[in-house]
């Protein structure tokens, strides 16, 4: 596990910044799946956590913004942030969690501003709502469609008659 | 396509989606200046580009507030070819959603075989023979030339000239029927396996690979010939879509976008995957940031590609193509043919398929054409993924796009596109 | 109608219809409805190994208004058959259409929630091509069926 | 008698040259490419714009619902008339023209800056913004490039003294006046190349851009009409090409060289010699729009009005020097 070790040392000032952050408040917790650094941060500790990360470590390049539907009673839904230090060459994920009742995340388009539409898809598949998200529009499906295709409960064919098909006699009012 | 624009005021179909997206020009910048007082001649005009466009590359939608021919706020409209393959991947096991990622970024689909692969061994475990890394390498910067060889045409068409196009599509075909004899298919490929390749390299394969190493730069220096000198090709591009390197890597460009922009960040080297690292390749990247800049960086990029493609043919080991693991990977046809248990593993993979441990996660990046692609994958222990999204290059460039093309003319916007570069197929996703 | 008995019943009438037939067969001007992977072998459809324009149908028209062949290439999300069925009700009559490619002709392997399984379900099509995606050799084989289909078409004797 | 028959005879040639010119660029097009270009239909394909033309006149004519119906109609007319109309000065060999104007060059400028009105009012009725900015375009382009055009023109007035174009032909028998005047001859070109709307200069129906430009709500023969007034102003500007700087009906030096020849065979010589220059000119546009990209409008009015138009005067000013001070000298 000399890899390990390594990643270890790789990331030693984000787990002392993740030490301190454990001792003042709410915990953030960390764990490593395969290769990347994760870090599980509260949703009201979320914006702060990537302001440091963003402004202290250097993580200025936001790569991706993930969202899953984890079909369970409570914390329903994880974003996950995936970030990258452009000067130590290093990759960091940051995961909130947010419940099925309200689920409300802050949104992190003002520290990265690609993140708007990475949000916007989230919000368009799972149906989470960003707060102070400046556009937060449906990204790829219309806006009349009402359900969130990429939750579990959602059919892979879809709901029949949620989108309508174009009528095959011409449309009445181009002609009035 | 032309009615659309008009019936703005009253959308047919979609109704609250057309006028969210329209509201969404006005809202922008959040000001009451689109109130019609500032505008008592009606001067300004709103453009509506796509769906159905021949500059939008597919089915990009773009709605340009215009003043005269000069952009003042744009905004883009995905999700003409949505399907929802992440939801498609979670019915599917890794092995049988293969085929939908040649289907998401058909011009390289070779790379993102291979992304999906790296991600699902990664998260399994898989230990790949060498034989098999060398094969995807070349599959992999083959089809990085055919993805910029097709930017190359429709980029040069896009400024007029016609013919250009058709003169790379020559090359093009070349790869087409090297991968006809590498994988059976002119392009949607579904070469890579999980644990390796589908099959070995033919001896006609290696001769069309090696034919077209020989003649390719010859072709490259013509095409470089036609174009760096080519006042009204230079003068369009020269000083258009500027992105300058703050904000690229703020919007999250990505690929030679990014690389055009000045920030030299390739997949290949910030966490080599394959056999990159024993490569000796170079990052092209170049300063300015504008459509100039990007042509240089993909030309250039096909170039490291061919040496790239010279060091794989050159070192390509002898040996096994797929791990020797009947848990991880398919056992070769003679096995499946000629004994019984090769037999069942083949049903065994095709009908389970291969089982990541429960609760990992990875991410995967490769550096595709457009950028870095990546697959975050979540397992729950069955052989379909709980999880599976695709972190797509095209998605990511083309909000630079959304920033960028303010401020240009018309007649730069369908360039400025061109030099991005997008595939809706994997932006839709 | 001295001329019409002199020459036989219905001559002049099918003489018309077959020139008209063979003008309209050899100039199909193509309406490139390109929408994902089979639009790439559309455009090799065009370029210089497979050329369409040997039959006349190199002259893609962007506008619908111009063109006479909608080529749906490439599986089309329920968002974007609107607009496909709005470029088909703008083009001008006669029109044909070709579903390129297993995905416009059934949906194909995108049997999900986002693609109208089959474009058949809004379109009237006169051509399927099987195949993900189809080799350009089978679009133009689609295209001589076009032009068998336009040649042996009535046009005039059923409007008299 | 003569002037009838050559109206007939010239006016049917550019009809059926415009058809012609449609199958050469599609063949040269082909060529250019490495492809073959339309080959089945007739001998070698050469009933390839038969066949368009049918099928284009049985097509569905469509005006926009909310277009301008009479304009929308008429705007296909006017190119084409214009285009016919210019060949009603153009001489072919010796004597053999339509009508004799004193003011003819005058003439030829009036016919060319009308047809922009056809293109402008299609894109105005149309009432598609596509059409609208490649109407728009379209009028900038041309009122941009009329002037360089004219200067070039006026350039070789002074070699003619004369505003009869018989006279500037007849002047060039022994030197063309693209020896005598090569950069006039430059900017004659290239303003012809804007005039008549070919790549580099085709932002007016910039299908990348605008899709069709003015044309794109038109459909059936009125597209058919717009599409053949292209070729017919293509011809006209290689016409014109030849007229005011290639020498006309003349070969490279004739007077000095060419034997007095009987009077059919010099028509027939003349003819001859016209149409091939003519035809070479033709091939020129087609072989540049299948070979170069477009300009950007930016481009295009930079180059109009702060390149082409101060040269075009200073060649006018130098050439027109240069003969006064040689004519006080010779007197």
């Amino acid at each position: 596990m000399s890899n390990q070790k390594l990643h270890n040392d790789v990331y030693s000032d984000i787990l002392a910044f993740v030490e301190y952050e454990r001792g003042v408040t709410h915990p953030i917790s960390v764990y490593r799946s395969t290769s990347d650094l994760t870090l599980v941060v509260p949703r009201d500790l979320l914006i702060e956590t990537l302001t440091k990360l963003k402004e202290e470590h250097h993580f200025i390049y936001l790569v991706d913004i993930v969202g899953t539907d984890r079909f369970v009673e409570g914390d329903r839904f994880e974003i996950l942030y995936n970030l990258i230090d452009l000067k130590q060459g290093r990759r960091l994920v940051v995961k909130t969690l947010a419940n099925e009742d309200t689920p409300i995340v802050p949104s992190a388009s003002a520290i990265w501003t690609n993140a708007s539409w990475h949000e916007r898809e989230i919000f368009d598949m799972y149906g989470v709502h960003f707060t102070e998200h400046p556009d937060l529009r449906r990204v790829y499906l219309p806006e009349d469609f009402e359900y969130y295709p990429l939750r579990k409960e959602f059919p892979l064919l879809g709901i029949p008659g949620s989108i309508d098909l174009p009528t095959s006699t011409p449309d009445q009012e181009a002609s009035s | 396509m032309m009615e659309l624009e008009q019936k703005s005021a009253s959308p047919t179909f979609f109704k609250k989606h057309q006028e969210s997206f329209y509201k969404s020009l006005e809202d922008k910048h959040t000001t009451l200046e689109f109130e019609d007082s500032d505008d008592p001649l009606n001067s300004r005009m709103v453009l509506n580009m796509g769906p159905s466009h021949p500059a939008t590359h597919g089915v990009l939608r773009l709605l340009l507030q215009l003043n005269g021919e000069t952009i003042e706020k744009a905004k883009l409209d995905l999700g003409y070819l949505h399907r929802g393959v992440e939801k498609i991947a979670e019915n599917k096991t890794y092995q049988e959603f293969m085929p939908y990622t040649d289907r998401m970024d058909y011009l390289s689909p070779y790379s993102n075989n291979v992304a999906l692969c790296l991600a699902v061994e990664k998260l399994a475990d898989v230990e790949v023979p060498e034989r098999a890394q060398y094969i995807r390498m070349i599959g992999a910067e083959l089809a990085r030339i055919s993805a910029h060889l097709l930017w190359l045409g429709t980029m040069v068409m896009d400024s007029g000239a016609i013919s250009f196009f058709i003169w790379t599509f020559r090359e093009r075909e070349k790869i087409y029927d090297i991968m006809d004899q590498l994988a059976g298919h002119r392009f949607t490929v579904s070469h890579a396996r999980i644990g390796g390749v589908a099959n070995d390299i033919t001896d006609d394969a290696m001769a069309l690979i090696k034919e077209f190493v020989q003649t390719f730069p010859k072709e490259l220096k013509g095409f470089h010939s036609m174009l760096d000198r080519n006042r009204i090709f230079v003068d369009r591009n020269v000083d258009v879509g500027v992105v300058s390197t703050e904000k690229a890597i703020d919007l999250g460009a990505t690929g030679p976008i990014l690389r055009g922009s000045g920030y030299a960040y390739d997949i290949r080297r910030f966490e080599p995957y394959l056999k990159y690292d024993e490569m000796d390749f170079e990052i092209p990247t170049r300063l300015e940031g504008d459509n100039l800049a990007r042509y240089y960086v993909r030309m250039e990029e096909m170039h490291e590609s061919i040496r790239i493609l010279r060091q794989c043919l050159d070192r390509l080991p002898k040996g096994p193509i797929r791990a020797n693991d009947a848990k991880q990977a398919y056992p070769s046809k003679d096995e499946v043919y000629y004994s019984m248990e090769g037999m069942i593993h083949d049903f065994m993979m095709t009908d389970t398929g291969i089982c990541p441990p429960e609760g990992a996660e990875v991410y995967h990046a490769v550096e595709a054409p457009k950028g870095e692609l990546g697959y975050f994958i979540q397992s729950d222990g069955t052989g379909h993924p709980w999880r599976l999204k695709v972190n797509a290059p095209s998605f990511r460039n083309l909000q630079v796009l959304e920033h960028s093309l303010e401020g240009a003319s018309i007649s730069d916007t369908v360039l400025i596109i061109g030099s991005i570069d997008p595939v809706m197929g994997e932006a839709d996703k | 109608m001295g001329l019409e008995s002199a020459l036989g019943e219905g001559f002049i009438t099918t003489r018309v219809d077959d020139l008209v037939g063979w003008a309209r067969a050899n100039s199909t001007w193509p309406m490139p409805m390109g929408l994902a992977c089979c639009a790439i072998e559309m455009m090799a459809f065009a370029g210089p190994r497979y050329d369409a324009s040997r039959f006349g149908s190199e002259v893609m028209r962007f506008s619908p208004r111009q063109s006479d062949l909608l080529i749906v290439a490439g599986w089309c999300s329920y968002k974007m058959s609107h607009a496909v069925r709005r470029i088909w009700d703008q083009m001008p009559d006669p029109k044909w259409c070709i579903a390129m490619g297993a995905c416009a002709s059934t949906g194909g392997m995108h049997r999900c929630y986002g693609v109208v399984q089959g474009i058949d379900n809004f379109l009237p099509v006169d051509a399927y091509i099987s195949g993900c995606p189809p080799r350009p050799d089978a679009l133009l084989n689609a295209l001589m069926t076009i032009q068998e289909k336009v040649k042996t078409e009535h046009s005039v004797l059923l409007d008299a | 008698m003569t002037p009838y028959i050559v109206l007939g005879v010239s006016v049917a040639l550019l009809v059926s040259s415009a058809a012609i010119a449609v199958y050469a660029e599609r063949r040269i097009a082909g060529a250019i490419q490495n492809r073959y270009g339309p080959n089945r239909v007739g001998p070698l394909g050469l009933f390839q714009p038969v066949a368009d033309v049918i099928k284009l006149i049985l097509k569905e004519d469509i005006t926009p619902s909310a277009g301008y119906r009479f304009l929308h109609t008429i705007a296909p007319i006017i190119p084409v008339a214009t285009a016919i109309m210019t060949v009603a000065v153009i001489p072919f060999g010796d004597g053999l023209y339509v009508s004799n104007m004193n003011a003819s060059v005058l003439y030829l400028l009036a016919i060319a800056s009308l047809g922009v009105y056809g293109i402008t009012i299609a894109g105005w009725a149309s009432n598609s913004k596509y059409s609208l900015l490649g109407g728009l375009r379209a009028s900038a382009q041309m009122i941009s490039y009329e002037l360089p055009l004219g200067m070039a023109v006026a350039s070789c007035l002074l070699f003619a003294g004369s505003l009869n174009v018989l006279d500037v032909a007849a002047s060039q028998e022994t030197w063309w006046n693209i020896i005598r005047n090569p950069l006039g001859g430059i900017i004659f070109i290239i303003s012809a190349f804007a005039e008549s709307k070919r790549t580099p200069f085709d932002l007016v129906e910039a299908e990348q851009e605008l899709v069709g430009g003015f044309h794109t709500e038109y459909s059936s023969m009125k597209f058919g009409m717009f599409f053949l007034a292209e070729y017919m102003h293509v011809v006209i500007n290689s016409m014109l090409i030849t007229t005011f700087f290639f020498g006309s009906y003349h070969l490279p030096f004739a007077a000095l060289w060419l034997p007095e020849l009987s009077e059919p065979l010099k028509m027939a010589l003349d003819v001859s010699v016209f149409l091939a220059k003519t035809s070479f000119f033709v091939f020129f546009f087609i072989w540049v729009r299948w070979t170069i990209g477009r300009f950007t409008f930016k481009q295009v009015m930079d180059l109009g009005w702060s390149r082409l138009l101060p040269l075009s005067i200073l060649n006018f000013v130098i050439i027109a020097s240069v003969l006064y001070f040689l004519e006080h000298a010779l007197s």
